[in-house]
């Protein structure tokens, strides 16, 4: 074993060397207490346990309780500070001593004092038994350290090969997909041909100064528009002409039926207000 | 490709797979490199007697098979400048306490030391990769419990955990019974550990192999 | 210690160094672990002859000594995976394009498609066997030509490209919907692959046979 194993030992079996047992000491003196080597209460009662040379089953559980209440007294005159643990444990072994030395009375409800003493033999024997068993588990010869595996180890080396799949369908969708894609990028809107509000204004305003009666709208449209959508765009500008022109009070409008000629006539006094507006 | 296959052909497959592995390898995985039918079992039998005296030892750890060194070699090999687990204290005694009483909780652990678990210590040896959750308790809480692991197995040289030293032992004494992790148990006027019908294992998450010690 | 080691104690001890050892190591290395006066050599010729016949060998490369798998074991250490892997929507579309356009370079795609075609989409359909190069285009620059493969046809249960299904037969299947057929049929190419005269088949590389389409 290795000296690293066997110091593992060593912290387990042997106890605190503060409270090893040194006759020649007063017990004022060798109950110095190093706090901080102790893992809790369970902890310093197996190591005061030791002192009594005995095996933990035979244990004075009395005189065990009277060394840890004294071990927890001596903390405190020298003002460590103890873990709550410690005192939890001081206060019920306080209770266990009080009934340890008093006539046990017959309670159903209560666990004798035997039972209890037995209580806290049992959980120190656990926690002994435990330690011995990891020290024996810390020596055994360990992979890694005593005994060793290959060294150089050969891996698998794992080739991955892709293969693919892919349906008809989802073929035909792609090639689908993009002739929708190309449809649509190939939509061209061509110029129309489209006679504007603002030359339907303009024609109208120059055709009104020569007709002062009433002219159908027909007349006011160009007879030869062989554009058939100009013609239209033509005729739909031209009638949004004449109620702009209605409106801006330089013409009038009738129509004496319904769906029949619409009829224009000009405005003259306006047109003349007007002309010298714009003069 | 191999349809007649003698068996030394398929000792030497399983032999130069074993030699090949720095890991433990079941007898499954060794078998799907075998022809059908291939008696593993036996295989392995004979390739462990076959190395018995050499300086490489077959051996099953974890329930599974690898080559290591012989152990009466160790003070051979021995790597002292090897960075040493050194674990703490506490950190032996807990993976102890794991190791004996998987699967255990935290409050378990607590009550058999008689002191708290400090968070580091459960880490340490998870990092360890000896330590690891085992799922939920079916109780209060829903405490979650610890077990070791196969890397716990390969690295103590055991082949399961019902082959902890003194198991049988602290079985018999009674350290194993459940652990009544009310903390003031020691002051209760209950039976200690007789009923504690609310802790059940959780079986969802951990696995039964890991039940074998309870 | 070790005041008297017999030869079969030094072999083991070889054996389990060489064993343990992440690289070769060499009869110096070997004879300092060794009682002086060992004689080495005949340790690792003994140790070599054991191996011979075993699924590992010993080997002596560069002068040092190491264990190897044995090369005739040596397939058991290479594993072909299989995994499957999607297409990308690219890689399905050009493939489509190269289906219905063949012999088609990948200029031609990229102006079909309106996007330029990463070399790797052309590898990934290759990869999958599905799409090979036909030969070269006798224009400037003799540009690659690319075409489906006998895989290909098979993979989508086709005796020949002539039997995917044209633009109307698309349409009356419902893959056109909410396109203006009149818009498509403007453009219509569309029984796949029939009118191609301006992109005559190259024969000086491409063998004939790779000209089933046209």
């Amino acid at each position: 074993m290795t000296e690293t194993i066997d110091s593992d030992i060593d912290d387990f079996e042997t106890p605190n060397p503060l409270l090893s047992k040194s006759d020649d000491l007063a017990d004022d003196e060798r109950l110095i207490i190093d706090i901080d080597g102790f893992e809790g209460p369970l902890d310093v009662l197996l190591a005061l346990s030791r002192t009594q040379k005995v095996d933990l089953k035979q244990i004075s559980i009395l005189e065990l309780v009277k060394q840890y209440l004294k071990f927890v007294q001596q903390a405190r005159a020298l003002r460590l500070e103890l873990a709550a643990d410690y005192l939890v444990m001081a206060a019920w072994l306080a209770y266990l001593k009080s009934r340890l030395l008093l006539p046990e009375e017959e309670n159903e409800d209560e666990l004798s004092a035997e039972e209890l003493a037995a209580r806290l033999t049992y959980q120190l024997e656990r926690l002994n038994a435990i330690r011995e068993r990891a020290a024996i588990l810390m020596s055994r010869n360990q992979l890694g350290r005593d005994m060793f595996a290959r060294g150089a180890p050969e891996p698998v080396i794992v080739t991955r090969y892709h293969t693919y799949d892919l349906s008809m369908y989802e073929l035909l969708k792609a090639y689908a997909e993009y002739k929708t894609r190309e449809a649509v990028a190939d939509v061209r809107i061509f110029k129309r041909s489209v006679y504007t509000l603002d030359q339907a204004i303009s024609r109208l305003s120059d055709m009104l100064g020569l007709a002062i009666d009433w002219t159908s709208l027909e007349a006011f449209l160009p007879d030869d528009i062989e554009d058939e959508q100009m013609a239209k765009s033509m005729k739909a500008s031209m009638f949004s002409a004449t109620l702009e022109m209605a409106k801006i009070g330089k013409a009038d409008l009738v129509q004496k039926q319904m769906f029949g000629p619409l009829f224009i006539r000009g405005r003259k006094q306006q047109v003349i207000e007007d002309d010298e507006e714009n003069g | 490709m191999m349809k007649k296959m003698d068996n030394h052909e398929q000792l030497r497959i399983c032999e130069a797979l074993l030699f090949a592995s720095d890991r433990p390898l079941s007898s499954i995985a060794l078998a799907e490199q075998l022809p059908e039918g291939s008696d593993v079992e036996t295989i392995l039998d004979e390739l462990q007697k076959k190395y018995k005296s050499a300086g490489v030892n077959l051996v099953e750890l974890a329930g599974k098979w690898m080559f290591q060194t012989a152990s009466d070699l160790a003070f051979l090999l021995r790597k002292e400048e090897e960075k040493e687990r050194k674990l703490s204290r506490a950190a032996v005694e807990t993976l102890a306490i794991i190791a004996y009483h998987q699967p255990v909780t935290r409050a378990e652990i607590e009550e058999i030391r008689g002191v708290g678990v400090s968070k580091g210590t459960i880490d340490v040896l998870m990092e360890a990769v000896w330590v690891r959750p085992l799922g939920r308790r079916r109780s209060p809480g829903r405490p979650m419990t610890y077990g070791t692991t196969e890397d716990f197995l390969v690295q103590f040289g055991l082949n399961s955990v019902k082959d902890l030293p003194g198991l049988s032992e602290l079985k018999a004494a009674g350290f194993l019974d459940n652990v009544n992790t009310s903390r003031l148990n020691l002051l209760s006027d209950e039976e200690p550990n007789e009923e504690q019908p609310d802790l059940p294992m959780d079986d969802d998450e951990s696995s039964s192999e890991e039940q074998v010690i309870s």
